[in-house]
């Protein structure tokens, strides 16, 4: 478990999250790819400040604030889709197409 | 941590906790008041930024330097993003009233108001990558929710939901920069970015172009601009006045830490600045040449007014006049936007260019608003737009971006053409039909923003004096 | 901890962690993918703990089984086929988004395993919560301030936008945009 | 006294005819006064002989003096137009009051021009009296052949004016000046442009060949003005010059055998034409071209002084044969000279235009035939060649004088109802005919010097032989006229078509000169300005070929899969031009608005990138942050 | 004082626009005109005090300066030359006669005279600069100016015409601004200040920033004068402009394009303006009987007359790149020349500027341009005819109007450092005599047609204000001394003459 396999597992969660940001139509399936993005961050995080920067504290500091960053995201994602749903009964991203050009 | 060290902390941000406490209070009170007095709110977050503009004033004096363990600076330009954040949210609220008169919520609106506000505030100030994420953050996540605040609109549904997408994706892959980052520095803090090992030249440039993809999305540049028109056309006026301004203050004076923190040897970002700032013109200025849509217009062109204050990023360190001509841009591109999209709101949200034949025969000072604020666009002196680019280009020249230079100028001729279709209707066809407005309050708040970009060119010393003072991180 | 176990522990949790990510898009039932998310993200805690992160690995879990939960009951409420019944996929762009992910994957990785990352390992490895705690309310008092700012924002937006009944009654009504004439309805 | 007297008492003259439109009797009373109240200005000056330095600017002053020649000139001018402009007076011309006040305006110009020391106020003389002519020339202003006709004598006039421009900058640029005394002195390139420019004005102004064909253009004015423009004035302007200043160019070897060959040339073919056209006035003009042919030749051989004297006498007689011949065309009604035969209607203009003719012909004692006497002495000096064409030239003189005469005033039938000539046209005649006679004091042996000393040149001993030749030459001529006449093909009209007429119309010059000059210039003029509406035109449409052949490329792309449109619109600027191909029709109006169109296509062709969808914008999102990516790595 | 003329008629002009429409002075078309040509004349008589004021000393004189933006280098500065002073008064002159002319106000009177009264100020106010950061900021200003007078009192196509107008000669004031901004860095320490600059001669080492600077510069005046082939902008502009805004934009706007050449380019560049004057002089040639031609062939009459104003300017661009050339002992000529080369700006304004607005007077009355459908006019309009022949007769160079002593300088001066050029140049005046008469003898003689029975000649007003600019014309033409004295105090040490 060196820093550059930890890091590769988080790049993997990463790369997965992007395939899933870009190809999901579901709203919710396509958060789900960003908080796998997310993932592969915070594990990058937690081995960067185990590994490279020698523990400081700011480190475990900036996971909690991805943490939050996960948190706040997927609720108001979770807010907006409600309201979406409730005006234009739209699940998935082609139902969005109003505004383009 | 003595408490006099605590103390001395929640002094330095003081204006940022008034808007805090501000928020607080205006939540309260829409939480207590009767249903016809929700309104009472805006003055309260009236109030606010007033006393919060008051309290910024000694920073503004005060030499400046970090605080919050170097995670926070408490200098001129923070302090010179704050008076330019809090005016716009001042005009914002001034409009907001009129405009949001018959929502229910309308009282918790100036709460997000005042928070998206203090996002953008923070973003400026920010010196460490942990209150950059979180400031974003703030600035983000309000945001969202204002422009989805039209809750039986699908066009706001539409445009929020899209500015969320946009956003999340830009921050999930920010996110992995700062990681990278935290990793490379050893620490959160700016200050420990020029000391990058020589071998981190690869991850680095990985680690920073994906920071930029979250700075690209607050500032609204290419690759990440997408939801700037969207929010234009969709979110509530007001709030896509403001949308469009305020956050990109932060943003951009955050930037501007952000590269000049980053060592220039090892990281061709002076280029990829340059580089992203003619493609965000271009990309702006041509998508806004056929529009129909006078709030989609006002976006685009949002997109390649971003792609000219991104000019005086690229020229950062290379120019001594670099930060004089970002701050200078964002004070007379802040008011030409406000002005613009006040006069859309006072028109009560009228849009289609068809609508618009005629109304300097009717609203003369409105349309007068809206002239100057194209010009000021376009750069035509004497207004702020003008001394605004003036100061772009010769940073450019002076960094080495002559093509840049020119790049903007062709750029800025093609904008004449969208600029000019708006405004020749408005000034040479006659009216069809009465055009009602929200009221003098709006109108007011829109004539004075316009006056705004009048002054602040002609009167352009004190401006530039101040910000030739104020070089973040020194 | 000797270094053999905690690289099995790694290699197994990592396994987990890809393959649970990857299933997460590869699952006929919305409720399943959510399932296997929770399964990544437990698995990433568990690595975070293997780090020397305790703390902050057990918070992850915690939260992110809050998090499916209100995930699942999301899919239940708005999305079609929900329950995941019937075998389904929903992907648009599949090869774009597949070549997508892996050049982020290579370069991330690639430039991981460039070598340009320095190599200082923690120093005091016991003292990581009590080193957070301290963070917390000392260097980083701002940003943690920031941080409740923002959960009360994002509090009372989430609410204003989705919560359709206030104190008024419905709260959606008339919040649309004003119309061009006084006397005229406004469109939706 | 200052030079300029005469001018501002013509131009006050001017003037004062302009305001009295309203009373129309009291025009010609003022304007034969005031006339002969310049003539007499100008003697006083001539004889005085003031300098006058005029600062103009502060790097260059006006010169102006009666010296040399211009004397003559000064008094010359208004004496030949008192006599004119009584006759016009009398004749009672449409618009009399602007006419006369023209004229006036014109005899100002002259005399200024003959007052210049310098290359500047000659120009402003030389421009001006083009100018009034073209007023005088285009009086009938409701008939726009006369518009016409003004215009293209004005044209052609202003053509050799460019020389004078040209020899003026020379001058200015060897010497910083622009005085006539710097002429002689200037250095090698300059004094050839200095020769080469007035030899051109001069050309031009007393219609030598080639552009001898305005003379007839100018003929569209009235009677009076005709007979000003080509006797003392108009034409004169061009000897004038020369007069005053071969002799300080002289230096350059090609100039005086250049001017010797314009006047023969002219000398001859005028001649010719002159002899030959059946149009009355014309048959004058075509002989006023011819005698200053005679005038250029005598310069070019050296004699400053025969020339001078030839241009006096012939103003006086030229201005006399004008006038009667006006008076015959107003009493016909046509211009066509064989069907005029006045003598015995009109006994007292015959009686003048016999004088006149005489003149003309060289008769002695008359003293035009003295002058012509010494041209032909001059020429004969400088070669027998030479000589033998002078004396051919005399011969067609004699010729065509003989033919006016008799076909215009010769013994026919009595006409009725003819319209009298006035008293005032009678009065003018009988002044013009006194003065041809009176010339006759030439034939005196103290008139050489008085000449040359006029002239500031010298005049050639004549020898007995050489006026037996001329007289013998002139009774050849009109043998041959009356021979021609008893046989009745005097008078007898050109079959169309024939080399005669080729002939009369000058050789064919003006067709010439519309072939060579006018369509050309009219046709490129024609050309350009199209050009210029469509201008580049070409080049935006190859720029749309090259924008399409790209876009074609880019279209396949498209067509794959909706992805793709993401991505392959990253060239969309380039795909534009596809549009633009399609508008192809519309684009005329430059490269200008081809190139916005161009931009305005790229506008279209920009906002197909924002789809609306959101995983496009995903695409577009991931792009650019790896292009970012590159661009750090690999940007320094 | 100068400052009161470049800002008494904009002050007025922001206050007439803050009349109210429908009420009192706002609504008197009458009373607005008889208040703005009040204001209008004012910068006149104030320019013709400084006039009197003028010594003839080289260098700036009556300079008034206050700090701008010290920080940038950038000072309000104004004051006069032999060069800027009859420029500057010639504007007063073609304004006040422009305001007082009598135009279809299409009921909004306020605005008109705002914005001519506005572009006034801003036109004296470019010639009067002195700092390169106000000229551009005039120069700018008096583009929208324009466009919103071409633009909303126009006729035919007017708002193309007018965007054309904008854009074209807006893409030419960026490269300008680049170009100023290029001095402005090369300058230690940078400022804007012209004097200084051209003290300093930082670009004076050449090379390709020169180069570059050169090219803005040259762009950015090149379309504004306009040179051919940058003039496509032009005849669209003035056929669709109202007849006063067409008579600034020929006799005010278009020298603002000269005028930069010589305070600007050939000031700040001067080696590489002789160095490049070969080139120069033959694209003058090529305007000048380019735009002759091509006047020739149109049957427009303002399109006719906007193509003379090419082959004006190219008289002008000729005598200053003969001015500007290295031609050693010919200092005089050149003196000549740029003499000659300012004298034709200024007497172009007064002939075209009363050319169009002869033009605009004959579509008042008659409601067409085209040259074929009139005749005759003589009979019918006699001041009209007068004084547009007089215009026309100092339009083509006749000696004792004030064409013919700008233009007779220019050749002499071209001929003796560019003797062939100055030839072909030659040819240009016949061809603009001959259009000039074709004009004439096609709208004004010839036999009347019967729809132009009742023509009405001009009003008094129109003579008189006519009147005024053919007196001067002619009084230029007859007694220069007085104009030529102020040009050479600027011209002689211009060219180093001795």
């Amino acid at each position: 478990m060196t820093t550059e396999t930890v890091i590769v597992v988080g790049a993997a969660l990463f790369g997965i999250g992007v395939y899933g940001a870009l190809s999901q139509q579901s709203f919710v399936m396509l958060m789900m790819g960003i908080e796998l993005m997310i993932n592969g961050a915070l594990l990058v995080l937690v081995a960067m400040w185990s590994r490279a920067a020698g523990g400081s504290p700011d480190g475990q500091m900036l996971a909690v604030v991805f943490m939050t960053v996960m948190a706040v995201e997927m609720s108001l994602g979770f807010a907006l889709i409600t309201s979406a749903y409730r005006v234009k009964r739209a699940d998935i991203t082609e139902k969005l197409r109003k505004l383009k050009g | 941590m003595p408490v006099a060290t605590m103390a001395g902390w929640a002094a330095d941000v003081i204006a940022e906790l008034s808007v805090v406490a501000g928020g607080v209070v205006v939540l309260l009170y829409a939480l207590a008041a009767r249903r016809g007095r929700q309104a009472g709110a805006a003055w309260i977050a009236l109030a606010t930024t007033a006393v919060a503009l008051a309290l910024t004033v000694p920073a503004l004096i005060e030499p400046g330097r970090l605080t919050f363990a170097g995670t926070y600076a408490r200098d001129h330009a923070a302090a010179i993003a704050r008076v330019i954040v809090l005016l716009a949210t001042a005009v914002t609220i001034v409009l907001s009233v009129p405009w949001f008169r018959r929502d229910p919520r309308h009282g918790e609106y100036y709460t997000l108001l005042l928070y998206s506000a203090l996002g953008a505030m923070l973003l400026a100030g920010a010196t460490s990558l942990s209150e950059l994420v979180v400031a974003m953050l703030l600035s983000s996540a309000t945001g969202f929710v204002l422009a989805a605040y039209h809750r039986r609109s699908s066009a706001s549904a539409e445009a929020a939901i899209k500015y969320y997408l946009v956003g999340a994706l830009a921050n999930g892959a920010m996110l992995m920069g700062v990681a990278l980052l935290y990793g490379l520095a050893g620490g959160t803090t700016l200050d420990r970015l020029p000391g990058l090992p020589p071998t981190a030249g690869p991850v680095a440039a990985v680690a920073v172009a994906l920071v930029m993809a979250g700075l690209m999305f607050k500032v609204g540049g290419v690759p990440v601009h997408v939801w700037v028109p969207d929010v234009a056309q969709g979110a509530p006026v007001p709030v896509a006045g403001f949308l469009l301004a305020v956050p990109k203050v932060g943003a951009f004076v955050f930037l501007a830490r952000f590269v000049l923190a980053l060592p220039a040897q090892e990281l061709g970002w002076a280029a990829m600045v340059a580089v992203g700032a003619a493609a965000t013109m271009t990309l702006g200025n041509l998508a806004c040449l056929w529009q129909d849509d006078v709030r989609r217009l006002l976006g685009w062109s949002a997109v390649s007014q971003t792609g000219y204050g991104l000019m005086a990023v690229a020229a950062l360190g290379r120019s001594d006049l670099a930060m004089v001509a970002l701050l200078y841009f964002l004070v007379a591109y802040v008011p030409g936007n406000l002005a613009a999209f006040g006069v859309v709101t006072t028109l009560r949200g009228r849009t289609a260019l068809a609508d618009y034949p005629g109304l300097a025969d009717q609203h003369r000072a409105e349309a007068a608003a809206l002239a100057l604020s194209f010009l000021s666009f376009i750069g035509v002196p004497p207004l702020s737009g003008f001394v605004a680019k003036l100061l772009l280009f010769a940073v450019a020249i002076q960094a080495g971006f002559a093509w840049l230079a020119v790049f903007a100028a062709v750029n800025t001729v093609i904008s004449i053409f969208y600029y000019v279709r708006v405004l020749a209707p408005v000034y040479f066809a006659a009216a069809t039909a009465r055009m009602r407005t929200l009221g003098a309050a709006a109108a007011s708040v829109t004539v004075a923003s316009a006056a705004a970009l009048v002054i602040t060119g002609v009167l352009a010393q004190p401006l530039v004096a101040a910000f030739a003072a104020a070089a973040p991180g020194r | 901890m000797s270094d053999l176990p905690v690289s099995l522990a790694f290699a197994a949790f990592s396994a987990v962690a890809v393959v649970a990510g990857i299933r997460v898009f590869r699952t006929d039932s919305m409720v399943r993918a959510a399932f296997y998310l929770l399964a990544s993200f437990a698995a990433v805690g568990a690595i975070m703990v293997l780090l020397g992160a305790e703390f902050l690995g057990m918070v992850l879990i915690l939260m992110m089984a809050g998090e499916m939960l209100v995930m699942a009951i999301v899919m239940v409420m708005y999305m079609m086929n929900p329950a995941g019944l019937n075998p389904m996929v929903m992907v648009h762009q599949h090869r774009t988004a597949i070549a997508a992910g892996a050049v982020a994957f290579l370069a991330l990785a690639g430039v991981g395993l460039a070598g340009g990352v320095p190599q200082r390992p923690v120093t005091n490895p016991g003292a990581a919560t009590g080193d957070l705690g301290r963070e917390l309310l000392g260097n980083s008092m701002l940003v943690f301030q920031t941080a409740g700012v923002t959960l009360l924002g994002t509090m009372v937006g989430a609410i204003a936008i989705a919560a359709p009944r206030g104190r008024f009654g419905d709260a959606d009504a008339d919040s649309q945009e004003p119309a061009l004439q006084p006397d005229e309805e406004p469109e939706a | 006294m200052t030079v300029l007297a005469p001018s501002f008492a013509a131009l006050l003259l001017a003037a004062t005819l302009s305001r009295l439109g309203g009373r129309p009797r009291l025009l010609g009373p003022v304007a034969v006064a005031g006339m002969a109240g310049v003539a007499l200005v100008g003697l006083a000056v001539a004889l005085t002989g003031p300098g006058i330095e005029i600062a103009w600017g502060p790097a260059f002053g006006l010169t102006l003096g009666a010296q040399g020649f211009g004397r003559v000139m000064l008094v010359l001018v208004p004496a030949i137009a008192t006599p004119v402009v009584a006759y016009a007076a009398g004749s009672g011309e449409d618009g009399l009051a602007r006419l006369l006040s023209f004229m006036a305006a014109f005899v100002a110009a002259m005399l200024l021009l003959v007052t210049a020391g310098d290359f500047i106020s000659l120009l402003i003389g030389w421009e001006l009296v083009g100018a009034t002519s073209w007023a005088l020339i285009g009086h009938g202003w409701r008939d726009r052949s006369n518009v016409d006709a003004a215009t293209q004598a004005f044209l052609t006039t202003r053509l050799g004016d460019l020389g004078l421009y040209a020899a003026a900058g020379a001058v200015f640029a060897a010497t910083g000046s622009f005085a006539f005394d710097g002429v002689g002195v200037a250095a090698s390139p300059w004094r050839e442009i200095v020769a080469a420019g007035v030899l051109l004005a001069a050309a031009a102004k007393s219609a030598q060949v080639p552009f001898s064909p305005w003379l007839f253009a100018a003929m569209s004015g009235p009677t009076p003005v005709s007979a000003l423009l080509h006797s003392a004035t108009l034409v004169s302007a061009g000897a004038y010059l020369l007069i005053r200043l071969a002799p300080s160019l002289a230096a350059v070897p090609w100039f005086l055998p250049a001017i010797t060959a314009v006047g023969l040339a002219t000398a001859l073919s005028g001649g010719a034409v002159a002899a030959l056209h059946p149009h009355g006035k014309r048959v004058l003009a075509a002989s006023t071209s011819a005698q200053y042919g005679l005038m250029f030749l005598a310069v070019g051989a050296g004699s400053t002084a025969a020339a001078g004297a030839q241009l006096v006498t012939h103003a006086v007689f030229k201005a006399l044969l004008f006038l009667t011949a006006g008076i015959a065309i107003h009493a016909t009604g046509t211009p066509e000279i064989r069907r005029w035969r006045l003598g015995r209607s009109l006994p007292a203009p015959a009686a003048a235009a016999a004088i006149g003719a005489l003149a003309l012909a060289g008769v002695p004692p008359l003293g035009a035939a003295w002058s012509k006497e010494a041209v032909v002495s001059a020429a004969v000096a400088a070669g027998p060649a030479l000589g033998a064409l002078a004396l051919a030239a005399s011969l067609l003189t004699a010729a065509y004088a003989g033919r006016f005469l008799v076909l215009a005033y010769g013994p026919g039938d009595l006409a009725r109802g003819l319209r009298r000539p006035e008293p005032a046209e009678l009065a003018a005649l009988g002044a013009l005919a006194a003065a041809t006679i009176a010339l006759a004091v030439l034939w005196l042996p103290p008139a050489r010097a008085v000449v040359e000393a006029a002239t500031g040149g010298t005049l050639e001993g004549g020898s007995v032989w050489e006026t037996a030749a001329a007289l013998a030459a002139l009774a050849a001529g009109w043998a041959v006229v009356l021979v021609l006449d008893r046989r009745g093909w005097l008078g007898s009209g050109a079959a169309p078509g024939s080399r005669r007429v080729l002939v009369e119309d000058w050789l064919g010059l003006p067709h010439l000169a519309t072939r060579l000059v006018v369509r050309p210039v009219s046709g490129l003029s024609l050309a350009l300005a199209r050009a210029d509406d469509r201008v580049v035109d070409a080049g935006v449409r190859a720029a749309a070929r090259v924008g399409r052949a790209v876009s074609v490329i880019a279209a396949r792309q498209v067509d794959l899969s909706i992805d793709r449109v993401v991505m392959s619109t990253a060239g969309a600027a380039l795909a534009a031009a596809r549009g633009s191909w399609r508008a192809d029709d519309a684009v005329v109006d430059g490269s200008v608005e081809g190139a916005g169109r161009l931009v305005g296509v790229a506008g279209h062709q920009s906002r197909r990138l924002q789809t609306g969808l959101t995983h496009h914008y995903y695409v577009i999102g991931a792009l650019g942050v790896a292009a970012i990516a590159a661009v750090l790595a690999v940007a320094r | 004082m100068l400052t009161a003329a470049i800002f008494v008629p904009i002050l007025a002009a922001l206050a007439i626009a803050l009349l109210p429409r429908h009420r009192g002075l706002g609504a008197s078309p009458r009373g607005l005109t008889v208040v703005a040509t009040a204001v209008a004349a004012v910068p006149l008589v104030l320019l013709a005090v400084a006039w009197l004021r003028f010594d003839g000393a080289p260098g700036f004189q009556q300079v008034e300066a206050v700090p701008w933006i010290p920080t940038l280098g950038i000072a309000y500065r104004v004051g006069l030359d032999g060069l800027s002073l009859p420029l500057a008064a010639m504007t007063g002159l073609v304004f006040t006669v422009a305001v007082a002319y009598p135009v279809d106000l299409r009921g909004r009177p306020v605005a008109y005279f705002a914005l001519m009264l506005f572009l006034e100020g801003v036109s004296v106010g470019l010639f009067l600069a002195l700092d390169l950061f106000l000229f551009f900021v005039f120069w700018d200003v008096s583009l929208v100016a324009m466009y919103f007078l071409i633009g909303a009192w126009g006729h035919g196509d007017a708002q193309r015409s007018a965007l054309k107008f904008f854009l074209y000669t807006f893409a030419g004031s960026l490269p300008l601004l680049l170009a100023i901004l290029g001095v402005y860095l090369a300058a230690e320490p940078h400022t804007f200040d012209m004097a200084e600059i051209i003290r300093q001669q930082p670009l004076a080492g050449g090379g390709i920033y020169a180069a570059l600077v050169f090219a803005g510069f040259f762009i950015g005046f090149a379309i504004k004068t306009p040179i051919a082939p940058f003039h496509t902008w032009l005849p669209p502009a003035h056929v669709d402009a109202p007849g006063p805004a067409s008579a600034i934009l020929a006799g005010v706007l278009l020298k603002m394009g000269t005028y930069g050449f010589v305070r600007i380019l050939m000031s700040v560049l001067p080696d590489l303006w002789a160095q490049l004057a070969p080139a120069l002089a033959v694209l003058a040639v090529i305007s000048i009987v380019y735009g002759a031609l091509v006047a020739l062939a149109q049957t427009n009459l303002k399109r006719l007359i906007a193509y003379t104003s090419v082959n004006h300017m190219g008289y002008v661009i000729l005598g200053l790149a003969v001015a500007g050339a290295a031609a050693p002992g010919q200092e005089a000529a050149r003196a000549l020349a740029l003499t000659g080369a300012t004298v034709e700006m200024v007497a172009h304004g007064l002939i075209t500027g009363g050319l169009f607005l002869v033009s605009g007077s004959v579509l008042a009355r008659g409601g067409t341009y085209d040259l074929e459908t009139y005749g005759g006019l003589l009979g019918r309009a006699r001041s009209l005819t007068w004084l547009t022949a007089l215009l026309a007769f100092a339009s083509l160079g006749l000696p004792g109007l004030a064409g013919f002593v700008a233009e007779v300088q220019i050749f002499v001066g071209a001929l003796a450092v560019y003797p062939a050029l100055a030839i072909v140049a030659l040819l240009g005046i016949v061809v603009t005599a001959g259009l000039f008469l074709r004009m004439l003898g096609r709208v004004f003689l010839g036999a009347l047609p019967d729809r132009w029975r009742e023509f009405p000649d001009l009003g008094r007003r129109e003579a008189g204000l006519l009147g005024v600019l053919a007196g001067l014309v002619l009084l230029i033409g007859v007694v220069p001394g007085w104009l030529l004295g102020t040009i050479d105090a600027f011209a002689g040490p211009f060219v180093g003459r001795p």
